[in-house]
């Protein structure tokens, strides 16, 4: 299936602003994390601590609406699905 | 209204075009880009769900306040320093709760509104976090 | 610029001419003649005390609060439903300070600045206390 | 010796908006208080209780300084003084 991934401000100069990610039917948002960042040190550590957890200013949304970060692992994606990568915000 | 736009905005005529006759007291916020060493910035956000959390917040601040009206424009692009970039002008019967809410929404604006900037210097660049 | 006049103000003008490299905020108060079942209000003022007490109060808030600049303007004299009647408007380096200044000048200014009010109905007239 | 009386606003419509009062020399601004009111029980009213105190809402200003309303019987005046008369403030 066909996942959209945006990314914004740094995230958007680490990841390309839009792309199409090809993962497998059924997976998570943890999955599509881990694929987007496969082989990529500079992404994997934009996204992730050292020990794997998602870091704690990194912001997802799916279709539009904030994830709950604590979710990641159980969120199961479909196809069509956007997700939104979002640095901490400085707006004002 | 709420915009996030290149365009600058004009607070005279916004005012002028909002008030109305119950009106006792307007509070504007204007955030410029000041000189911290830099040269300029650039504003990007993700504009539609911008809109959407400005609304959102547009909605809170009348839900806690008795205000009348609330506007934000949100400027995004390249900007230097004197530049404009955010206007939030509230207006209400009484000038308490014209204070509370445009202090509250440009606090909720700045925690989770998408909006980025990143700050040119003669060194280089750096996202603002 | 402190000043008591029967003259309007433009707050486009006043924000350029005050904008500085080193300002990131500036808050406005403008305070509105309100429709409370009137028809138009008088404003008297002992102007030369005014400006001295509006005078005194800016300096007030210039050491309590780490602000850029201070401008009040009232006006005076007969205004009508819609019209201004107060401009209040503070830069700073930043929003806290800038909301800070611009509340605190408004306060004391209806607490201690001989300016007066009186009120025009269709039944009758009486001095705002 | 001669006073500058002013006043403003409610206070401006019962006593005018200036006027001279003469008054013996070394008389205190009490005494001129009661000068003005003299005669007069609208203005009279206006400045006192019933009681003859001062009401709480007048400010007294001396050559352009706020009095301090518990010393306006020890307050002595000298020629020329003016002397101005505020009801409650209402701007902004």
């Amino acid at each position: 299936m066909k996942i959209t991934i945006k990314a914004f401000a740094r995230f958007r100069e680490i990841f390309g602003p839009e792309k199409t990610e090809e993962i497998a039917e059924g997976s998570t948002l943890a999955a599509l994390l881990d694929s987007i960042t496969a082989g990529n040190q500079t992404a994997r550590t934009a996204l992730f601590e050292d020990n794997g957890l998602l870091r704690g200013y990194v912001i997802l949304m799916k279709n539009k609406k904030r994830v709950n970060r604590e979710e990641i692992a159980e969120i199961i994606l479909t196809d069509g699905d956007e997700i939104a990568l979002y640095p901490p915000v400085a707006g004002g | 209204m709420i915009r996030v736009t290149n365009e600058d905005f004009n607070i005279n005529d916004l005012i002028r075009e909002r008030k109305t006759s119950e009106m006792g007291a307007m509070v504007s916020f204007i955030g410029i880009v000041r000189d911290d060493g830099i040269e300029r910035i650039e504003l990007e956000s993700h504009q539609e769900i911008a809109v959407e959390e400005l609304e959102a917040i547009r909605d809170e601040a009348f839900a806690k306040f008795p205000i009348k009206t609330v506007d934000i424009i949100h400027r995004i692009g390249d900007l230097t320093i004197g530049d404009n970039i955010v206007l939030i002008l509230v207006g209400a019967g009484h000038r308490r709760e014209a204070f509370e809410g445009c202090e509250y929404i440009i606090e909720r604006l700045k925690e989770r509104v998408p909006i980025w900037k990143k700050e040119y210097t003669k060194d280089g660049e750096r996202w603002v976090h």
